[in-house]
């Protein structure tokens, strides 16, 4: 028999564990070029805002040891064209639709949200309380408890399917903004979004990005992914997708047994925009190996000391 | 749009040529006949700390399916490069981007090469070359500070075309910036032009500013740091003269001249 | 001239701004075998705790991207025998002395500090009130203002040179902490200790390190590293020792030039026990190159955007 | 105490003995004449994504500044050394540890080795005899699974000692685990007797074992992740039988029958 790759998160099923990350596959069309998008259990889009947004000056990236800094800004076509321009190509893709949502004040979030509520195509929205890059808004929102359950509260209240809350990973305790998001109605969590970087050039003397500060993603900070997603997932009993530094099927596998229900590839993707099909297919022969039927037999089953 | 693909390759020929620059060839690469002059491919440097690809310009490809970049040693990334050896490992991420669109029969072309910009300009000869255009209509100018800087002389002296090698301290050809003599060459010219410049940012300033000013259409090739080269990441954006980002990796990297703030 | 690579923290007058970082030069013997100890500007002991510690069982270590995982659970000698065999080796060295203190009880803090307070040849106190390997105390004094505060003028009460606050990089605003610590009296601060990480065999479903749990260290966090120093910088005009990922001159530069004015090498001196000495002569070199005539024209010089 | 050195050397000579094992000398390498037998190296794996250094143990030198490793392919930093070619640097730091001390002229040598415990235990056997020790009196039992697990058999053969090999399915030597006719060996014997042993944890077991229970003194060679090889960062401990942790590396990797809990 063949293993089940099948997971559901919040009543959503998915043909497997392994989507896309916000902000690393724009809306789809350029990996769509690449493979077919029903290899993904889901695409997540980048983070919409209510306007559209130019983002940040370049250069807005920089090479890490095993990583990198963004701060790209939230640059993204905005809501109305989004809706217009995009969401008629994502809705055809055999794949679920996630939408990241963003934005500087809460009324804004909420704006957008209930817009999104009105697409039926739309399966879940991912709210994006975390993002370094922005000066107002973001990060403020997902580093407090207070606000965090106070967003999603109000998010919950018109958008009417399921709403995965992306925590920050810039927080003394990941699990008291997870309780908080919880508590405001969360269905899901994405751990993890970046963690605060900079990088200077020394012989330049410069900032290496406009922004000065940015994300930090790539393998580099997969350590600290992992022991997030299994903080979040020893405390909760919400579903985890896990985030941060993906680069093969093992990575996945780990993340999976740290209590993960399913993955986001991000920078990753950036290498070998086709991983997610190698992943699939690697996941399937590792299943097979290790005779295990169904991806819970994987979740959150890491043996430790 | 072109389905890119991500494939394994190995390293058939491998030119030392002189001030670091080395020419590369790669078999088998099974997208030979969908390439053209403009495209360019990502390639990962093989087993190293290096985390993204590096772009490269396809500088040709044969009908057998070899693919050739020709590369200068920039920092460690193309050090590391320039370490394989013969039938080593890369995988490359390709073909890429929007290339250069040929220019109408009657039209002279205005070639203007700088450093890393030659390789597909190079290309581009070869390919108007093949495809029935007069190597006389082409003028290949190609300035660097010295003789040492200006690559694969006789390779191009062998296409026909006439062949303008421009110094700043004289070594070899004219001496001072290329765009001098370009210039010179507008104004002494009465037919219709095209003009395609790949090179430094000040070169392509220059040939932006020519354009703009002689009314020549034309096309330029843009650089810019590429961590994804596919436009997924929005990283290698610049700014539009009409507003607006443009990704150098899909919406370029070759642009019309005008149409990007440079 | 030759440039000058003095530099003063506190007070403390240092021959160059290179030190090696607490828990990865032991006590100083093992390094001294292999260079001679004055080319360092500052050795920071080993963690000391009122009692021995053997720390956790091994494994302790794994190996992640661009870096470490660590939970060796402060294993030390023990106060007693770092004062009678440790510190007879160590005051004969030509380098200033730094000793890092750490406790799982305030308590244990204030003894520790109040007997090494009676040796004239420490020259500081480095307050580990940051490591993420022990259960008690540790991270918690350092995850709070309150308690942060409080530790610092304990100590500063017994011990009468200068103190250090080492400061965790898990918290959601590493210059709270820093003000906190500056208000207890810390004379400077050490930024960053290790990242909170996991790491998990894919194989085995095992964690690879006995305590599950660790701290991320290595060239993979020096990003965090750089913008916490910068922020701390920015907001405080206490010196800072800059800590994390370094593994070259260049990164060395780097952290001057976000605010450091020294720094510590940890798990580089595991790959390259003779850095120190390497980047003692590159940023000599560095300085004539550059015609900079003192450390203090590079401290805090980074261009911004 | 050794000064360890940290230095560049380059691969002279590259043997691709069977079954993924390598024996790799290297040139120059100015500590030669401070290398016992037990010692290792840290060996940076050059230009790769592998952060820390990975130990060998020493398998000789020559007067001439050559200095030997053989290794097997086990993980990705053994993959990447595989593939070096002859003239690529490396980076040594070395030597390190504690050495085996030479037994008593009186005494029986056994030597027990496995896997890539061999490579110093050979080393042993070489040194001693060089000053001079009867090679009769050396008993090398050499246990392995199969007889691909057997390397460098003429090589042993040539030094004179007593070869004893032992496989698991008797494809070479006797027939079963290594333990057993060593057991024999000691039991028909009745001279003084030094025990040595590098393997696979099980025969280190049982070595020592073996030790306790006939009061043979000797020393094990014992293996750990080693992230600095030096003694600073305390990550290869294993627990003492009297209490407290030892130091692999640097109180290490050679210790007394007995001294460590295995
Ligand atoms: C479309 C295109 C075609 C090109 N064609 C050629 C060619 O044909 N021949 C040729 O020699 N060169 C070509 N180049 C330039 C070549 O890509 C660079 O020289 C090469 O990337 C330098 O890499 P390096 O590792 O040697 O240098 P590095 O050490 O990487 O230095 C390059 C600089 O760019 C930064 N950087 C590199 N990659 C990224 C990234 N992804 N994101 C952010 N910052 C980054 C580094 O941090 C550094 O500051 C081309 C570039 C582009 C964009
Ligand atoms: C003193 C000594 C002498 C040795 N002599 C020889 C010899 O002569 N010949 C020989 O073939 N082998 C020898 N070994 C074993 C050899 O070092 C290992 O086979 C090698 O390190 C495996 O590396 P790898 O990258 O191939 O495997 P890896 O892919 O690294 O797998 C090795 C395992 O160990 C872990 N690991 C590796 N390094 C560390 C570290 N520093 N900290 C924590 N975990 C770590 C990895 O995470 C992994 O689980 C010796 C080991 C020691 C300690
Ligand atoms: C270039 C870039 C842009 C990103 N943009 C967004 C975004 O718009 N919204 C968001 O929630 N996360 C964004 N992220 C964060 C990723 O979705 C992901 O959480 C993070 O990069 C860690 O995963 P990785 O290591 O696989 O990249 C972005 C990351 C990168 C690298
Ligand atoms: C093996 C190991 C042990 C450490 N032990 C201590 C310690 O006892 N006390 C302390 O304050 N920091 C300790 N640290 C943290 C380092 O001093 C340093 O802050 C951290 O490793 C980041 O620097 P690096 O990236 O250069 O290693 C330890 C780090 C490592 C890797
Ligand atoms: S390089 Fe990623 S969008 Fe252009
Ligand atoms: S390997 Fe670091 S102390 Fe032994």
């Amino acid at each position: 028999m063949k293993p089940d790759l099948k997971v559901k998160i919040a009543g959503v099923e998915f043909a497997n564990p392994i989507m896309t990350a916000s902000g690393c596959c724009g809306y789809g069309e350029e990996l769509a070029t690449m493979f077919p998008l029903s290899k993904l259990g889901a695409l997540v889009t980048k983070s919409i805002t209510l306007n559209p947004r130019l983002g940040h000056p370049p250069p807005r990236t920089a090479e890490t040891t095993s990583g990198m800094l963004n701060a790209i800004g939230l640059a993204n076509v905005g809501l109305e064209t989004f809706i217009t321009e995009k969401v008629p190509f994502l809705e055809k893709q055999p794949t679920k639709i996630i939408v990241n949502v963003a934005g500087s004040k809460l009324s804004e979030y909420v704006e957008v949200c209930s817009r999104l509520n009105d697409i039926d195509s739309i399966d879940m929205i991912e709210l994006n309380i975390s993002c370094p890059n922005v000066d107002e808004g973001g990060m403020e929102f997902g580093a407090d408890p207070v606000m965090t359950e106070k967003s999603l509260k109000a998010v919950k209240n018109v958008f009417k399917r399921p709403i995965i809350a992306k925590l920050s990973p810039n927080v003394t305790s990941i699990v008291e903004i997870a309780k908080a998001a919880e508590q405001g109605g969360a269905d899901a969590f994405s751990v993890i979004n970046t963690l605060l970087g900079m990088a200077v050039d020394a012989e330049t003397w410069q900032t290496k990005i406009t922004n000065n500060k940015g994300g930090l993603s790539g393998p580099a900070i997969k350590p600290v992914a992992l022991q997030m997603v299994n903080a979040v997932y020893s405390n909760s009993s919400l579903p985890i997708i896990g985030i941060g530094g993906i680069r093969s099927t093992e990575d996945v596998i780990e993340f999976l047994l740290c209590g993960a229900t399913a993955v986001q590839i991000g920078t990753g993707l950036f290498v070998e925009p086709t991983l997610p099909v190698k992943i699939e297919k690697e996941l399937l022969q590792y299943m097979k190996r290790k005779k295990t039927d169904s991806i819970y037999d994987l979740i959150g089953k890491v043996r430790k000391y | 749009m072109i389905k890119p693909t991500c494939e394994d390759t190995f390293l058939l020929k491998k030119r030392n040529l002189k001030n670091r620059y080395f020419a590369y060839t790669f078999r088998p690469y099974t997208q030979v006949k969908k390439c053209k002059p403009g495209h360019f491919l990502q390639l990962q440097i093989p087993q190293t700390d290096i985390f993204f690809r590096r772009p490269f310009s396809i500088a040709g490809v044969t009908p057998a399916g070899d693919i050739e970049i020709i590369f200068k040693i920039f920092g460690k990334g193309t050090a590391l490069l320039a370490t394989l050896e013969k039938g080593d490992k890369v995988n490359l991420l390709g073909p890429l981007g929007v290339p250069f669109t040929l220019p109408k029969k009657n039209e002279k072309t205005i070639l203007i090469a700088g450093g890393v910009g030659f390789p597909p300009l190079m290309y581009l000869a070869v390919e108007m070359i093949a495809k029935g255009y007069d190597p006389k209509s082409i003028e290949f100018f190609y300035g660097g500070r010295t003789t040492d800087d200006i690559i694969e002389k006789s390779r191009i002296k062998k296409l026909g075309v006439n062949f303008h090698p421009v110094t700043e301290d004289g070594s070899y050809g004219m001496k001072g910036l290329v765009t001098k003599p370009v210039e010179e060459f507008i104004q002494s010219s009465d037919t219709n032009m095209r003009i395609y410049s790949c090179g430094p940012t000040g070169m392509l300033k220059a040939a932006d500013s020519l354009g703009l000013k002689y009314k020549i259409p034309g096309q330029l090739s843009l650089e810019a740091p590429m961590p994804c080269g596919v436009g997924i990441c929005l990283g290698c954006v610049k700014e539009k003269t009409d507003g607006g980002h443009a990704r150098v990796c899909c919406d370029g990297p070759v642009f019309e001249i005008g149409e990007i703030v440079l």
